[in-house]
């Protein structure tokens, strides 16, 4: 008897991923909404911590915000007991968005529509003429007798605070947020999240015409910091030929890039830097001046933890960027720049004066907004082309040194995971 | 001098400043600004709410120079066409030898290749000095509807 | 030999509709392109009588306006002996939009683009050099020998005008008007239109972010009136606890929402009603002095005509509400207000002073216009879930009470009829 | 009062109008006209085709600050910025103790999560009293272009 | 006359220029230009490049009238709103008897059935003509951002 | 044994040509998605020669453009030894956009990101961090071992610079352009090209709601100028009575319209132009005043080369016109106004005075643009109605006279034959 062994097809949405495996990124990831659809449904809404917010933007009770996962808008909220809720934007009765400002104070969410009244847990507490209303002695219209409150609450996602900071998923049956990091991620998330209050500095927002995808890149790119970055490098604030390190958790989703602070100095590597301009100063160096705060040396400290959020610390500015998608091409990034409450009136002032290298106007990120949307014009010039991705070799391992694309590889290794692709099957 | 005279000289500070950002003499910029002057760019929703943020801040004359050096030398963005229009400006007030000067802004923005957009839209709270040399802004606060900022924000506004 | 029984497939355009039936209204119905383009072919541009107009807007030969029918741009004509006419706006040699403006006065229809000459009635009467051009004593050029103009007109529209109200259908086997309405919905258009002239008040239009059936619905659901509307409720202009009822014709497609102005009064309903405010009064209450016109005492009149048409009274402002659907996502409102001749000066006033009402601005209609783009982002927060649609039961039946949703769930049985859908189907 | 002096006093007027607006400080918004102004929110194709309906009308000051407390407690919208750019403003005559006040202008809106827009623009047809006392209109006719309104105009313009 | 009675007038002369054309009265047009006037609609990379290609040009006030003749009478287009605004008038300099007025402008459109769309932006670089008599434009050049034009500019900026 | 005949199915994305042949345009071509996607793979990427400029415009060492073939973003440059390159605008690394500015001078082209170096040829000639970076006495990350610069170019097009004017192909195996062309096509291309230094007079840019087959349709319509074009038939620049021709290449893609100044006089032909006016007359003639400069009589000239120039002539304003699409329901239209280096003062007057009649102001061309974008409007009327395409027959042949379509028809049967389509195959 003859024994039928059936090939896995590799194909998701009608597309193979290159022979080449994670060494190759397809263009058409960033631009056909096929895949769109599905990233918003197994990587968004499917298994995966997203960053929603700081506790300290809802210190409290009825404090609440609304932002997205993925695409989907949701509300963020602090209970009566302190306890945080996020849930879906989107009414029981008709759908209508229940919550319709940014943020606020309430102490419950009500439906403006036929005002169904949540509480901030998410459940309903409140249908207006659920009895009906008085026809001379006996009620007509309202629920049928059936309706139960209890079958109609918001959506509720699952939640986790973190030392501070609020992840969500609309999977619960989701690891807590520490196994999902994995140690090593762990290490780095804690070095600044240790527990100690953080304040809100301020909000900057942008929209970038480019896929999402491009954002997560360009943070787990130490290659392009040396190069594309004049003023990063000419200040030594992150060069290639400085002590650095590329690391990943175990599925390659998570990064951090580990780097510090040099010297102004020509070396070796600044013959391959032409960004470098060893003559460059400062009218008014105050600008670059810091402070140590962590207990390394570390002075660059970028961590990208799948799939939304990024953890800044350029010396002394930190910031969370998330990442809202708005489609195949065009993506909101949100920066929430933040200290800690135990900061003195200096430390306040550095932070805001190094906010001056990060956001739409920052003196280094602008050049990555500028990159990643012209990434986007580019890859739709031929959407069947690859990226080109064996700087460092071809495999995924954690590196000691910048020049190295190893943690984008390590997204895709991970990113195709989670779509069902499956990169460098024989085809 | 009057409330008029003090709004016409505010005017024409605002006219020549925006249309040297408009005709791109970055250079020319920090001297709109007296040496003590600061300028900040702050979305509104920080200044509603209390946060100190801003987009883009120069604590210092130096620090716009350094602004000025940075974008032409050290930052990487497209070739991009500016026009402000500058309107209701208003005399709000004094404060020892400034003037206080409010007026509505908008910046459009043509790329190549596209439409011509609105990009930016706020108020610009500012104070002027007045005297009797050429007048400067002492403190210049652009605040900002377009809490959005399509693409980046690499011009002073 | 075994019997196969095929089961038909419920579904539409991949789409099938919740096993609830009409109690639930599946939110892909507002999103999806595709079920949008089907509703365009089988209800815009099937057997519906579809409003374009009012008579008083085209009173003397020659008059035109451009409206469309769901997405399809129509000329309204009136010809020399004074019938009306309605064409789709496309040439028929190479298919230019043959009338360019909103409205005017010509004694022909002329395309720019090679000037075939059609009539009002859409007959083409002339195209140049259709015999060709002189070349020495003999022509060359023009159309075959057997070009004949009878072949090329314009498309015709069925059309009737009822009372000086004008309909148009692209499905020529439409039954009449009155029949297509029903008795019951016909009593109510009569009860407006008995062939008084009409006087155009004057045009606002919107332009919304929610889909075209929002709006429908909007309109068929007294539940939110008593809850949304501060205003409305507060000055009892709208009130669950009114007199009032909601009717049907036998397709469910149309409705009528009935009600009397009450007082500004608490009762057990008000309780319910958070929106209810005792104490609101106008600095001048001259905006809301009204006139009885009519021989009931019914002061809100709200009726919805399948599928493009809602005719508002509300007190002594009358007006049509014309919709038109621009893609899932949007639609343009066009209100036609509207008077009678026969009014007074004082008529006049108040008609316009109401208008304060409605409209873009109105002090009611806004937070209509409010609540539909809320829906439209909510639903898409999760295209999968399902509208909760069961106040005052899971039938279609007319009430004589406001806490119900049984004209939603009428006008969701008539469009899944039109569409093809099984609600509720077994699965 | 010459023809300069009044177009200076509308423009300060307008000025502080605009702002006032762009504040949200909408309780003000009536004291800016005299106690029998009118007010109406016209599209410019009923001007033209000889139709009354506004889009928004007070017959009287009473009816203004009715529409301040509708929007402040009855009406249901979403917050959004505003900005006005009013320009050109012009004196076109005058009609008794009133000064006839023509401007072109443009409303910017700024929705949550949305770039900026030109959500309305037109002209202002204003009737201007400039006596001893404050400035103030005794009649706006503000006439757009913007026939279809995208979502809602909720605040005067 | 003082640079400041200078700009007074040829702001006034702009406000009457663009409300005459946002009110459709073409006719009047060539009437704001000298009888040896020139008038030229240029894109800004033509100016920046060197090259002398304009979208529209009257060399002469014949041609202007030629230009609003061919507009009513022999040209095809679609009905239109469209308003103009004149911000941050400057009086640059001197030129025999004219005065040189620089101004930033942006025409909005309004086609029917659509929102209100920033059409053209850019600046005005004109010389103007104030004698005893009228004011009028000895020149005018138009200098766009907006490259890449929506549909077609059929009516002068 | 029986034999089974397979008639192709001549469907092409599900679409079928209607059975009347070229003398039918279906609608949907101005409009479905998918076939806009076949054009762009099909003509603009496929076996055609696009204009991507004049050499005038780089006459240095180091010059370059950026511009589209189709909607694929290509750099013209011209290297150090002169000689002229069109390469993909995708950077071989990770596909960002290479070259950012409209125009300039550069001696190599350096990616942003990673400031990867190609030459003026597209060739890789250097990538930073290449062999790593040094760590300690040894090097790590850096590019694999079998990494080859030479794999890594730019895509390059095959370029032909025909007489001062620049064609690129994505197709290797083109023939000269000027088989391409054939003789009748290249005669009348060599009659504006003769070799003759050019000169730029500059560029105007506009965007139109229209299909880009639209613009190609227009030019090869002599019907319509007799008839659209008040300004043109009211001086006589070109009326339907005058002496002309409508030649083509062998495959109708190519094709011409020739034809001389009349006068200003009524004819037998005048009764079917209504716009002729007889009494209209300038008040500065001057504008219309031009120089005769060609060796024959013919004062309109109107060359359209498939699939995306138009070489225009109106008496003395040369221009080339080049398409560019921007989806279905759009194009840009940029002019390259341009004369001879060996103009005189005075030409060079009359060519920028005569430039008034066309561009995006042009007393003539804006009639075009409106008649296109009312094309665009009424063609979505009713997607699945067909344009009637018979003036002067259903053939496609040259002719001596403005009164035939047969140029949009040769224009047609070309297009099919490159998309698969079979016109006329019985059903
Ligand atoms: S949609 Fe929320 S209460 Fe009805
Ligand atoms: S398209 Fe209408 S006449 Fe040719
Ligand atoms: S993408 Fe061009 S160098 Fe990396
Ligand atoms: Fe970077
Ligand atoms: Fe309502
Ligand atoms: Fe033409």
């Amino acid at each position: 008897m003859a024994t039928i062994t059936v090939k896995p097809e590799p194909s998701v949405a009608g597309r193979v991923w290159p022979k080449e495996g994670v060494a190759r990124v397809p263009y058409w990831v960033y631009l056909d909404p096929e895949i769109y659809a599905l990233e918003q449904q197994r990587i968004f809404r499917g298994p995966t911590w997203n960053y929603v917010g700081l506790e300290a933007e809802l210190p409290k009770s009825g404090d609440f915000k609304t932002t997205s996962i993925g695409d989907a808008p949701v509300i963020v909220t602090r209970d009566r007991e302190g306890a945080l809720h996020v849930l879906l934007n989107q009414c029981a009765h008709r759908g209508s968005r229940v919550c319709r400002d940014p943020y606020g104070n309430s102490m419950k969410l009500q439906c403006i529509y036929h005002q169904w009244n949540y509480d901030l847990k998410g459940n309903l507490t409140g249908v207006p003429f659920r009895g009906g209303v008085a026809a001379g002695d006996h009620k007509v219209g309202g629920m049928p007798a059936d309706f139960s409150l209890r079958d109609h609450g918001l959506q509720k996602l699952k939640v986790e605070a973190v030392n501070g900071v609020i992840f969500a998923s609309f999977d619960h049956n989701m690891p807590p947020f520490r196994d999902y990091l994995g140690e090593t991620m762990w290490y780095y998330f804690e070095r600044i999240f240790d527990g100690r209050p953080l304040r809100i500095v301020g909000y900057v927002r942008q929209k970038l015409a480019a896929n999402w995808k491009l954002m997560f890149e360009n943070i787990k790119d130490p290659y392009h910091a040396s190069l594309l970055h004049v003023f990063l490098v000419s200040f030594g604030l992150f060069r290639a030929d400085q002590k650095s390190k590329v690391e990943m958790d175990q599925t390659g989703g998570h990064s951090v890039l580990v780097s510090r602070k040099g010297d102004q100095k020509a070396s070796q590597g600044t013959t391959d830097m032409a960004s470098f301009k060893s003559d460059y100063t400062l009218h008014d160096p105050s600008l670059l001046a810091g402070r140590k705060e962590f207990k390394d040396e570390n002075t660059v400290v970028m961590q990208t933890l799948f799939p939304s959020l990024i953890v800044q610390q350029q010396t002394n500015t930190l910031a969370m960027r998330q990442i809202l998608p708005l489609g195949p091409n065009a993506f909101e990034l949100v920066w929430d720049f933040f200290g800690y409450e135990s900061d003195d009136q200096e430390m306040r002032k550095i932070r805001l004066r190094q906010a001056n290298l990060m956001g739409p106007s920052g003196l280094v990120s602008v050049d990555d907004s500028e990159a990643m949307e012209m990434c986007q014009k580019g890859v739709a010039a031929e959407a069947d082309a690859n990226a080109f991705v064996e700087l460092g070799g071809r495999e995924c391992n954690n590196e000691d040194h910048m020049v190295t694309e190893t943690a984008i590889r390590g997204f895709y290794k991970h990113y195709c995971h989670m779509l069902g692709f499956q990169p460098g099957a024989s085809h | 001098m009057t409330d008029r005279e003090a709004k016409w000289a505010a005017e024409d500070l605002l006219d020549r400043y925006v249309q040297c950002l408009d005709e791109e003499r970055l250079e020319e910029w920090p001297e709109f600004f007296t040496d003590s002057a600061s300028y900040r760019v702050m979305p509104r929703e920080n200044v509603e709410r209390g946060y100190e943020l801003a987009t883009m801040s120069c604590d210092s004359k130096g620090m716009m120079k350094d602004r000025v050096v940075a974008i032409r030398n050290a930052s990487v963005f497209s070739r991009r066409y500016l026009r402000h229009l500058v309107t209701n400006v208003r005399i709000t007030g004094r404060e020892g030898e400034c003037y206080l000067v409010q007026a509505n802004y908008a910046v459009l923005q043509t790329l190549p290749g596209e439409e011509t957009k609105v990009f930016n839209a706020g108020r610009y709270a500012d104070k002027v000095l007045l005297g009797n040399g050429e007048p400067k802004f002492q403190e210049k606060i652009v605040i900002y509807d377009s809490l959005q900022i399509p693409g980046m924000l690499v011009i002073p506004v």
